[in-house]
């Protein structure tokens, strides 16, 4: 049960991450679909910084530095030239897969999957001294995922720039009529977005695994694509939702060494998370009518 | 207009973006060597859907390269009809091969399953809980032949052995190797001690979760032990850059046509055990020469054929 | 192809988008430049692999699905509805279409009706599922697109597979039903006069009918409709289905084109589905210029390979240069369409 | 008097070909409430709109106590101590009264907002303007009259000195416009500066000091309300007088006899729509309408009036097939109606950009809703049939194809006028038919509903205009807590009346269920 606990944070953290990022864009009234993109591109920045510094935190730092300068890509377009969100983040999404394999090939000389005994992975809660033996061997940036929900949960209800931003999502005109200036906090979610990523990324190829492959992203950002669709602006429900989605794949893989065919593992998931809101939905039907 | 050049040109069309697949970067690599051996130019046309495979076909086609190599079985219905169409056109199928051969079709392909087998007999021989796990990209028939040999080679020198495979799946099954570590998780979780990895980019994720959990794993297509030191007993290699460029070396010499199968005789396929720079490859398999004598054995009673290996794609 | 329903369409489409591909292209130049490519090489070599040396007929294989697939968007978004689930009734139409060609025998003409059908019934289950329960088909058709993957991959994979192959595939399908050819060629086929006539019925029916009217009304305020006595929510459901009748055609055309099977993969790899729902948004709401976006990136797209092949441009060097001019052209055509559907 | 509070000076804004202030100037002092007034489309709120930075003036300055501004965003406008309410709120549904109220302005404590002195600042300002509100309501669940005291909390809360009304009162019951004209008042004494704008002309001559009239984007009037009439202003707003005395200048006593509508004599048709015992509930399952029959015959105007909330939209609903009925039934002709949106009613509906038009699409397309039949649709005739409309009712509207969200309020309104009383339906269900329209408009509006009982059909009107409901109707039907608490012959409508029978407080007639009525 531990293990596959542990199993479970370790897979959701970079979802997280990401659908926080997500989120705080849906707040503030933008649709962030280039998630899965700034993933990958924190993933390549991560390794690529921890491998030139030789330090993983470094590693992290660049990654979040270079992703939030990457999320510009979306913001200036969507945000200042009012370009559709949704076709910019198909453009960066394909733009990111490009330039990871590309600049990969560039700068390590190889293709594929790039990993090295050199490269420097973030340590092991246990390694600082942090050691929850509850959650299993995790990075440091595991326990920080869900800490910055709980921070984000906190931060939009109670804080002034927190309720700006979700007046700001809910009515820009009215937003602006009282005077705040609704792009400026959109092109801070937007970016911030974007840093939320970089960590996501850096957890993914420091955290998860210490290297880099291309595309290895693998839909983690359409994931959270999809946790950000169902959880609305509350943090907690779109935590909830990356942690359901990932239970049922670990549970999904358990099943797969009973002899579950890979297709029903990989459905699982959809399916689960499908049936979990249908249930929600009918229930608050059944309260509101009955 | 780049027309064909004058001199000679190998163009090598791949069926999937190369990406992380080492096998196809394997089989660019062979053609590579070749064409410079022969003087001849390369190109590399990298295809992304059938349709696009057919693009590509047609384009080399046009180019009229010396030889057009394509790789795997998803060219079987093309080069089913295009080489008859175009006779003067030299073709080489890598890995597979069409129905109704054209005499200007030369076949390269491969007996992995008997090199899986050998690495079976390794773990078997090494595993202390008898549970063994794969993992793998996709689950295809293909794929099954690093899977169902892995596992009988085992089971042949140890009846008790089971083994699980796993496969990626998901978004990017090629390259998930977050995804391939928490499956290796689950299976040494589940007390598999030895974990082959079959997953292309997802490998060095197999890896790892096994140097975490004190397990040991097996690598496939080209030497990996050295991606995680200490933990790769060895690797189920498939020399696809040897055959691939013999072939050519003959179809530029003119001999051309026919199936050249590699398999253990034929040193087309193998392990890490069997080669000779073993001691240095890295590989833990080298710490146990009692393993290493047992392949040595069993490649031989492959060879002689009194051991048959099943391949699971026509058993 | 494209009715002109209004003077002038065709200049509305093009102006904003000949500076976008102006400027896509001089960013595009600046890259190739960057990394030592010759654009004299490169753009040719563009031009070329799209609509050259017989690439026409490719360019044109690729137009099909993805024009067809843009339709499928289309439809319910003029409802206001998302379809995000195209990957999902492609692949069951496909799925559909091979096992009714296998089993049934007979002409395409079945196998097509069974493709839509499919594709249309797993769209449709979004319809109640929003209108009873309230789940967005934005979020639902997107959830239920991996389970139809899946299972059309589980299907080409055990009970429809064709033995002894390395790939996870279906059996070569009957001569019967395979789509006729347009000429000698072997990938156009009658799909495109097919998708074609479907395309310009879906732009009469949108801009010179009730329903049509119905729909529109519907998807810019839901409450308007029904207050003009619209049913809402039955309308809603019908382009939810069409829609995915539409991609579940799609999956059937391509799997009764050559290479003649379902293919596992074949049909979601080439990422029709997003490059469709691009082109558009891209339109802005204008469907009329639908069929135009649909050509500007599948030539981008065609093109691309063309630029790898000759101008040994690098794969990812395509990549790049495509997230570029998307985003470039998104920029310059700007729309309004989707602004609050994040609160979905 | 000392420097004015406000100066516009010259101010010129055009729209494309539109020219919409032309060379305007306006002063505004300290603690005066001034009244902008004029017809649909004269400009009124885009002068307002240059004031509070949302559009930037093509010519022309604006002076804030005797400087030079800029104002670029109502960012700027804010913090040169301007609040404006806009007549479509712009509140936050999602948000609470008190996040509604201190957004952009938000008291903190330990860097967290203090949610605590939050509602403390708005619960005590709203009790010293008498604006009882609740501070932890969602925006989004209140009524409009308490939408709109959020609104004007807002503007309060952030210390406005100069505040800008646009249309105030148009979805106000009388007895909130008169708690609102109160508080204005009261406003002016502290030294605000308030800036009217409004179709209500009584309104203006009580409530106002000076006016302002615009026509056609320049101005064409000043006045002191003292010295002027309603006569005056209503010349120098459309140029003429109006032909007969619009009901909202003139006090009930001369009004037209009751019954008695430009046709002339009391209506005496067949029963065209019936309600007998209706129950409805409302979405959270509370009962709305509780038992309610009546019915409307051919040739009459049946009027409705109630504090808003007491079962007319529900009631409304059911007649036009929008909502089913819990029980009881609706007759058409004597038959039945068929459930669904009902063909043989024609309606009007209240709520403009919600129900009653598609904002974004053209005025064509908007025209056309409810007549859609058949199959094929020739937009050419789409077009054309809007052109007669627009003709035909005179909206003022740069073309048929723009999208309705771009003409000005008073014109949408008359075009969904024209969509509707041009269907040739038995049955006529009107809301609010006036709200947000000017005097002129509203003359040509009650002519066209006359013309419409003249025809023989079956109006039922509500409004939360007890004069014009009593202009119009026949007979006056009262709600009260989802009951017909009241039916009164025009004649005996007087105010106290109807506002006692609307705040339950009447006990002299309800109808029974089975009354006259139903005859
Ligand atoms: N943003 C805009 N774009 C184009 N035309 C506009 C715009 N805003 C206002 N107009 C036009 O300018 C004129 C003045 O409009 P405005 O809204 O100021 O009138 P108004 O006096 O407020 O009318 P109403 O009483 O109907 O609200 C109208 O003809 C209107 O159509
Ligand atoms: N999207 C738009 N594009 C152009 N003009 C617009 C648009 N939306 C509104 N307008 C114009 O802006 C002006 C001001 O809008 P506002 O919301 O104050 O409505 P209004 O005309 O004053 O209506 P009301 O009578 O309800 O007060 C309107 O006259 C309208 O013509
Ligand atoms: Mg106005
Ligand atoms: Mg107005």
């Amino acid at each position: 049960m531990n293990a596959f606990l542990a199993a479970v944070l370790t897979a959701t953290a970079p979802v997280v991450l990401a659908a926080l990022g997500g989120l705080l864009c849906s707040v503030s009234g933008v649709f962030n679909m280039a998630l899965e993109g700034q993933l990958l591109w924190g993933a390549f920045t991560a390794v690529l910084f921890s491998h030139l510094t030789g330090s993983a935190w470094l590693g992290v730092a660049g990654a979040v530095l270079c992703t939030t300068v990457y999320a510009l890509l979306l913001s200036v377009p969507a945000v200042s030239l009012r370009a559709d969100p949704v076709v910019v983040a198909v453009g960066t999404n394909l733009l990111a897969l490009g330039l990871t394999a590309f600049l990969m090939r560039q700068i390590f000389g190889s293709g594929g999957t790039f990993s090295s005994p050199e490269l420097a992975g973030l340590p092991t809660l246990a390694a600082l001294g942090l050691d929850v033996p509850m959650l299993g061997p995790q990075s440091p940036l595991v326990p920080v995922a869900f800490l910055l929900v709980a921070a984000a949960a906190w931060w939009l209800g109670r804080t002034r720039s927190g309720l700006r931003l979700r007046g700001i999502g809910q009515h820009a005109e009215a937003a602006e009529s009282i005077g705040l200036r609704v792009s400026g906090y959109r092109h801070a979610a937007v970016l911030g977005a974007g840093a939320l990523c970089g960590l996501g990324g850096a957890q993914l190829a420091l955290g998860n695994v210490t290297l880099f492959s291309e595309g290895m992203s693998a839909g983690r950002g359409w994931v959270a694509v999809v946790a950000v669709m169902l959880a609305g602006a509350r943090p907690w429900l779109g935590l909830g939702a990356c942690l359901l989605f990932g239970a049922a794949e670990a549970l999904g893989f358990r099943l797969q060494g009973l002899g579950l065919p890979q297709q029903a593992a990989d459905a699982a998931p959809y399916v689960i998370t499908l049936l979990a809101l249908v249930v929600v939905a009918a229930a608050r039907r059944k309260e509101t009518t009955g | 207009q780049p027309a064909a050049s004058p001199g000679k040109s190998v163009i090598l069309i791949t069926p999937n973006p190369v990406g992380t697949n080492s096998f196809l970067q394997l089989s660019v690599k062979g053609a590579e060597a070749a064409a410079k051996e022969i003087g001849a130019s390369f190109k590399l046309y990298e295809s992304k859907d059938p349709t696009s495979i057919a693009q590509n076909l047609d384009a080399a086609v046009r180019a009229k390269p010396t030889v057009i190599v394509g790789v795997s079985f998803s060219f079987d219905d093309l080069f089913a009809t295009v080489p008859k169409q175009q006779p003067q056109q030299q073709f080489l199928q890598v890995d597979s091969c069409a129905k109704d051969q054209a005499a200007n079709l030369t076949c390269v392909s491969f007996k992995e399953h008997e090199a899986a087998y050998l690495a079976g007999v390794e773990a078997g021989l090494l595993s202390k809980s008898g549970k063994l796990g794969v993992v793998a990209a996709i689950d295809s028939p293909f794929v099954h032949r690093w899977i169902d040999p892995f596992f009988a080679g085992a089971k042949s020198v140890n009846a008790g052995a089971t083994g699980t495979p796993l496969y990626v799946g998901g978004n990017n099954p090629f390259s998930d190797p977050a995804r391939a570590k928490s499956q290796a998780q689950t299976l040494t979780g589940q007390g598999a001690d030895i974990v082959a990895a079959a997953a292309s980019g997802g490998n060095q994720g197999v890896f790892e979760a096994a140097a975490a959990a004190g397990a040991k794993a097996f690598g496939v297509d080209v030497n990996q032990c050295a991606q995680r030191a200490g933990t790769v007993i060895d690797n189920v290699l498939k020399h696809v850059d040897v055959a691939e460029s013999a072939a050519l070396k003959d179809i530029a010499a003119g001999k051309a046509g026919g199936v050249k199968v590699y398999g253990l005789k034929e040193g087309g396929v193998g392990v890490n055990a069997l080669a000779g720079d073993l001691a240095s490859s890295g590989c833990t398999v080298a710490a146990s020469p009692e393993v290493v004598a047992k392949v040595k054995q069993v490649r031989d009673d492959i060879v002689a054929g009194r051991v048959t290996v099943a391949d699971p794609l026509t058993g | 192809m494209t009715p002109p329903p209004r003077t002038g369409a065709v200049r509305v489409v093009w102006s904003p988008a000949v500076v976008a591909v102006a400027g896509a292209l001089l960013l595009t130049t600046l890259v190739m430049l960057a990394v030592g490519v010759d654009p004299f090489l490169a753009y040719p070599a563009l031009v070329r692999g799209a609509l050259m040396d017989g690439n026409l007929e490719y360019t044109l294989a690729a137009y099909v699905p993805t024009l067809g697939m843009a339709v499928a968007f289309a439809i319910p978004l003029r409802a206001g509805e998302f379809n995000l689930g195209g990957d999902g009734q492609l692949s069951l139409g496909g799925i559909a279409a091979a096992a009714l060609a296998l089993h049934a025998g007979g002409s395409f003409v079945l196998p097509l009706v069974g493709a839509a059908l499919a594709g249309a019934l797993l769209a449709g289950v979004s319809a109640p599922l929003r209108t009873r329960l309230g789940i967005p088909a934005i979020v639902s058709t997107l959830l239920l697109s991996a389970p139809a993957v899946s299972l059309a991959s589980y299907l080409a994979r055990f009970p429809l597979a064709e033995r002894g192959t390395g790939l996870a595939q279906t059996p070569l399908l009957p001569d019967a039903a395979h789509l006729p050819a347009l000429g000698s060629s072997t990938y156009v086929t009658i799909a495109l006069p097919l998708v074609a006539v479907l395309t310009v019925l879906w732009l009469l029916a949108d801009a010179r009918t009730v329903p049509g009217y119905e729909i529109r009304a519907l998807g810019a305020n839901r409450e308007f409709a029904r207050y003009g006595g619209v049913r809402v929510n039955r309308l809603a459901a019908v382009t939810l289905a069409a829609g995915g009748a539409f991609a579940g055609l799609v999956g059937g055309l391509i799997v009764l084109g050559a290479p003649y099977r379902f293919v596992d993969g074949a049909l979601t790899a080439p990422g029709y589905t997003f490059t469709a729902i691009a082109a558009v948004l891209l339109a802005a709401g204008r469907p009329p210029a639908i069929p135009a976006t649909v050509a500007l990136l599948t030539i981008l797209q065609a093109g691309g390979q063309g630029m790898e092949r000759e101008a040994g441009v690098p794969s990812q060097l395509t990549q790049i240069v495509q997230g570029l001019i998307i985003v470039f052209v998104a920029v310059t055509t700007v729309t309004r369409t989707l602004r609050a559907r994040s609160r979905a | 008097m000392s420097t004015p509070a406000v100066e516009l000076v010259g101010i010129t804004k055009r729209f494309g070909g539109v020219l919409a202030n032309d060379d305007v100037s306006l002063t505004v002092e300290r603690g005066e409430v001034h009244a902008v007034v004029g017809e649909n489309g004269a400009g009124k709120s885009t002068l307002m709109s240059v004031l509070y930075g949302l559009h930037r003036p093509d010519a022309g300055h604006v002076l804030r106590a005797g400087t030079r501004v800029r104002l670029r965003s109502p960012a700027d406008a804010v913090a040169h101590g301007l609040g404006m309410v806009h007549q479509r709120f712009r509140l936050f549904p999602g948000l609470s009264v008190a996040e509604n109220v201190v957004i952009g302005a938000e008291p903190v404590r330990y860097g967290a907002l203090d949610r605590g002195a939050a509602r403390h600042a708005v619960a005590s300002l709203a009790q010293r303007y008498g604006l009882a509100v609740d501070p932890d309501a969602r925006a989004g669940d209140l009524p409009v009259g308490t939408r709109q005291r959020v609104e004007i909390l807002k503007a309060l809360y952030r210390r406005a000195e100069v505040l800008i009304l646009d249309e105030p009162t148009a979805v106000l019951t009388p007895g909130e416009a008169e708690g609102l004209f109160r508080m204005v008042r009261e406003l002016a004494g502290e030294g605000v500066s308030v800036l009217l704008v409004t179709h209500k002309l009584e309104e203006i001559l009580a409530a106002g000091d000076r006016v302002t009239v615009l026509r056609g984007g320049r101005v064409t009037g000043r006045f002191a309300t003292a010295d002027t009439s309603a006569d005056e202003l209503v010349r120098s707003m459309i140029g003429r007088s109006l032909h007969t005395a619009s009901p909202s200048l003139s006090p009930p006593e001369a009004q037209a006899p009751p019954g008695h509508g430009p046709a002339g004599g009391p209506a005496a048709g067949p029963y065209l729509l019936e309600v007998r015992d209706l129950h409805v509930r409302d979405r959270d399952g509370v009962p709305a309408v509780a038992g309610v029959s009546f019915g409307v015959r051919g040739g009459e105007i049946v009027g409705i009036a109630g504090v808003a909330g007491s079962g007319q939209r529900e009631l409304v609903d059911v007649v036009t097939g929008l909502r089913r009925a819990g029980s009881g039934t609706v007759l058409l002709h004597g038959e039945p109606a068929a459930g669904g949106r009902e063909p043989r009613v024609a309606y009007v509906p209240g709520d403009r950009a919600g129900r009653a038009t598609a904002p974004g699409m053209s005025l064509a397309d908007n025209l056309l809703m409810g007549d859609q039949r058949g199959f094929a649709l020739s937009p050419g005739g789409v077009r054309r049939r809007a052109a007669e409309l627009v003709e035909r009712f005179s909206i003022r509207a740069a073309s048929v194809r723009t999208p309705i969200a771009h003409l000005s309020g008073g014109n949408a309104q008359k075009a969904v006028l024209a969509r509707e009383l041009s269907r040739d339906t038995p049955v006529l269900v009107v809301e609010e038919p006036t709200q947000g329209v000017d005097v002129g408009a509203q003359e040509q509006i009650h002519a066209l509903l006359s013309e419409a009982r003249a025809a023989g059909r079956a109006v039922l009107l509500q409004s939360s205009e007890l004069s014009e409901l009593r202009a119009l109707s026949d007979r006056m039907l009262v709600m009260f807590e989802g009951r017909l608490v009241a039916e009164l012959p025009v004649a005996e409508a007087t105010d106290e009346r109807v506002g006692a029978a609307m705040t339950g407080n009447d006990a002299t007639r309800a109808p029974e269920p089975s009354g006259e009525a139903l005859g």
